[in-house]
């Protein structure tokens, strides 16, 4: 059961290493963005397979504070770097 | 037990699934909102299925319970996120794809 | 068997140098922040592996929070915007190349660099490689003291306790910080306009659960992963949330009772330590009857400045300096 | 080759890798970004070498800790400290040729 635990966890990073593209890519900063918000999804599976297998309870805990604060980079993003980038558009 | 067992590897494998529709989404979609879209499955139905499949192995409701908020507020933080992004987007002017 | 946690390791530790090299090499800034943000994540993963819960839960509520977010709203102001956060077409920046970054220096200098870097990473692998391969450190040493500390967690009974004088200076470090950028910080805070519908909903719903689990984990760092900086960066992280939900602190509190919460944890810190050498000891050498409780105390206010400080750096400019903040 | 010494040297690279962008990028934001780089390449080789026996040093945990909360601290001073020079002098990159 570990093993497949662990290979689970690999395939999902494996998944995120290959979502990489899209931050490098973009074209958007939409974009990159939005892959970081799955990146954060993707942790949070990681680590509560990885509490299973290495029998830490304590690292769903970690995958707690992820999914607390995943929000908050998105909403930092919509309300600062955009909003700026915007208001400044329609001056020029 | 092993009803149990085998029943929790088929729902993390299909939460797996979704992960990897969700990246796969993520990377041949063509623009941002079908990739929202392609997002949210992975973050909902993935994340669900791999929570329900760790669920049933794990050793007490108090850790049932974790798995579950857990799973709530990636659904509520995947929904803000993705209304908030799509709604700037729209402001911005990001003209949906159309075939 | 052994050897998928090992690949696993492996794949995570390539992968983390890799994004090291393409967010330092990356021309675009807001993509470099992004690849740090995601830098962040793989990070406490590697924490995980480390078997340093105590670790991976700080970068946890610090990186996925407060980094991105202050990182972001710092580009913000420092760009001209519409070339890079503001983008709606391809950006034609070159591949992550960080050697074939054009600006500053010249080929020859490149090159020399880049060979004493070579020099210097080939030394510092050859010091690691061979050291012994296995050194106990102090662990044993906490572990036979652990029973005096109060506390059964080793990371906590060595933070607040064996190695109190550390944390106490951090918290003047993190004070000292903020005095600083108080000091020089010279943008106004431009309050955005109060947010309405889904972001003003998900404040809403966030902050008293951040709270909780802030309360959660302050309690908990007795005996399992948590404690103070854990919990004081999740409450740093629902202040930056609600700096940019459009809240602002009002101006009754914005004076003493500011000042008083974000200095409450030095505070009591220092008086607990120096009413310990009243009672005969020495300086922050806690009776070990009742260690336990004055570590939650000192733990408890810690807790409180942590996270004020956290929100107050991300804000970057006095609150109250400007009418109605 | 074990897990905590693969991760040991994969710090060791992330140090050298930053000090690299500090000396090369004139972009403050990047070298701030690149003093970050470098943090973590440190903290990773102070726990990772924690572990090499089977007890786990707790010490290193603690102050790779403090040192999270100090960093970002650090950070946000650094931040501000950038957007001063970019008042003073209109932008926030140093300047190519030092001043005579």
């Amino acid at each position: 059961m570990e093993v497949f635990y662990f290979a689970l966890a690999l395939f999902l990073l494996l998944n995120l290493i290959v979502g990489m593209w899209r931050v490098l890519r973009g074209p958007t900063a939409a974009d990159r963005m939005l892959t970081a918000q799955l990146f954060g999804t993707t942790s949070v599976a990681v680590l509560l397979l990885l509490a299973q297998a290495m029998e830490q309870p304590a690292l769903r805990d970690i995958a707690l504070l992820f999914a607390l604060l995943a929000a908050v980079t998105a909403v930092a993003f919509v309300r600062r770097a955009w909003p700026q980038a915007e208001r400044e558009d329609g001056n020029r | 037990m092993a009803i149990g067992e085998l029943l929790s590897i088929l729902l993390l494998l299909a939460g797996a699934v979704f992960f990897f529709a969700g990246t796969l989404g993520l990377l041949r979609f063509p623009d941002i909102y079908t990739r929202l879209h392609a997002l949210t499955k992975a973050d909902n139905v993935g994340l669900g299925l791999m929570v329900a499949g760790l669920a049933l192995q794990a050793d007490s409701m108090a850790a049932v319970g974790k798995l579950t908020v857990i799973w709530l507020l990636v659904l509520l933080a995947g929904a803000s996120v993705a209304h908030l992004i799509a709604a700037a987007a729209r402001q911005r002017g990001i003209v949906p794809w159309k075939r | 068997m052994t050897l998928l946690p090992l690949i696993f390791d492996g794949v995570l530790g390539f992968t983390l140098l890799w994004l090291a090299w393409q967010l330092l090499g990356s021309l675009a800034l807001f993509r470099a922040i992004v690849l740090f943000i995601a830098f962040g994540l793989l990070m406490a993963l590697i924490w995980v592996r480390l078997d340093a819960p105590d670790v991976a839960l700080a970068e946890a509520a610090i990186g996925a929070g407060l980094t991105g977010a202050l990182l972001l709203a710092a580009l913000a102001r420092v760009e001209p915007p519409g070339d890079e956060t503001a983008n709606l077409h391809p950006e034609k920046d070159g591949q992550g190349d960080i050697v074939s970054v054009t600006e500053g220096g010249g080929l020859p200098f490149r090159r020399w660099l880049v060979a004493l870097h070579l020099v210097l990473a080939c030394g510092l692998g050859y010091a690691v490689l061979s050291l012994p391969s296995a050194a106990p450190g102090l662990s044993e040493a906490v572990a036979n003291n652990l029973a005096l500390s109060g506390v059964s967690n080793p990371v906590t009974a060595v933070l607040l306790n064996f190695r109190a004088y550390d944390t106490l200076l951090e918290m003047g470090v993190l004070l000292l910080a903020l005095l600083a950028v108080w000091s020089l910080g010279r943008t106004p805070d431009a309050p955005a306009p109060a947010a309405g519908g889904v972001l003003a909903l998900l404040a809403r719903l966030l902050t008293p659960l951040l709270l909780l689990v802030a309360g959660y984990l302050l309690w908990v760092g007795g005996r399992a992963p948590g404690g103070a900086f854990q919990a004081g960066s999740l409450l740093g992280a629902a202040g930056v949330l609600l700096v940019l939900a459009g809240w602002r602190l009002g101006r009754r509190f914005a004076q003493l009772p500011l000042r008083i919460t974000l200095v409450v944890g030095l505070a009591l810190f220092m008086a607990v330590g120096l009413s310990v050498m009243l009672a005969g000891g020495r300086f922050l050498a806690y009776p070990p009857a009742s260690a336990g409780g004055l570590i939650l105390l000192i733990e408890a206010a810690a807790t409180l400045s942590i996270g004020m400080i956290l929100a107050a750096l991300f804000l970057g400019s006095r609150p109250g300096s400007r009418g109605g903040q | 080759m074990t897990s905590p010494l693969l991760f040991a040297l994969v710090g060791i690279g992330l140090f050298t890798l930053g000090l690299y962008a500090v000396i090369v990028h004139p972009h403050l934001l990047r070298k701030i970004l690149a003093v970050n780089v470098m943090g973590s390449g440190v903290f990773l080789l102070l726990v990772a070498l924690a572990k090499r026996s089977n007890s786990v040093d707790p010490v290193p945990h603690a102050m790779v800790i403090t040192g999270i909360v100090v960093a970002i601290s650090a950070t946000a001073l650094a931040v501000t400290l950038m957007l001063r020079v970019k008042d003073e002098t209109g932008r926030a990159k140093l300047p190519e040729t030092p001043p005579e």
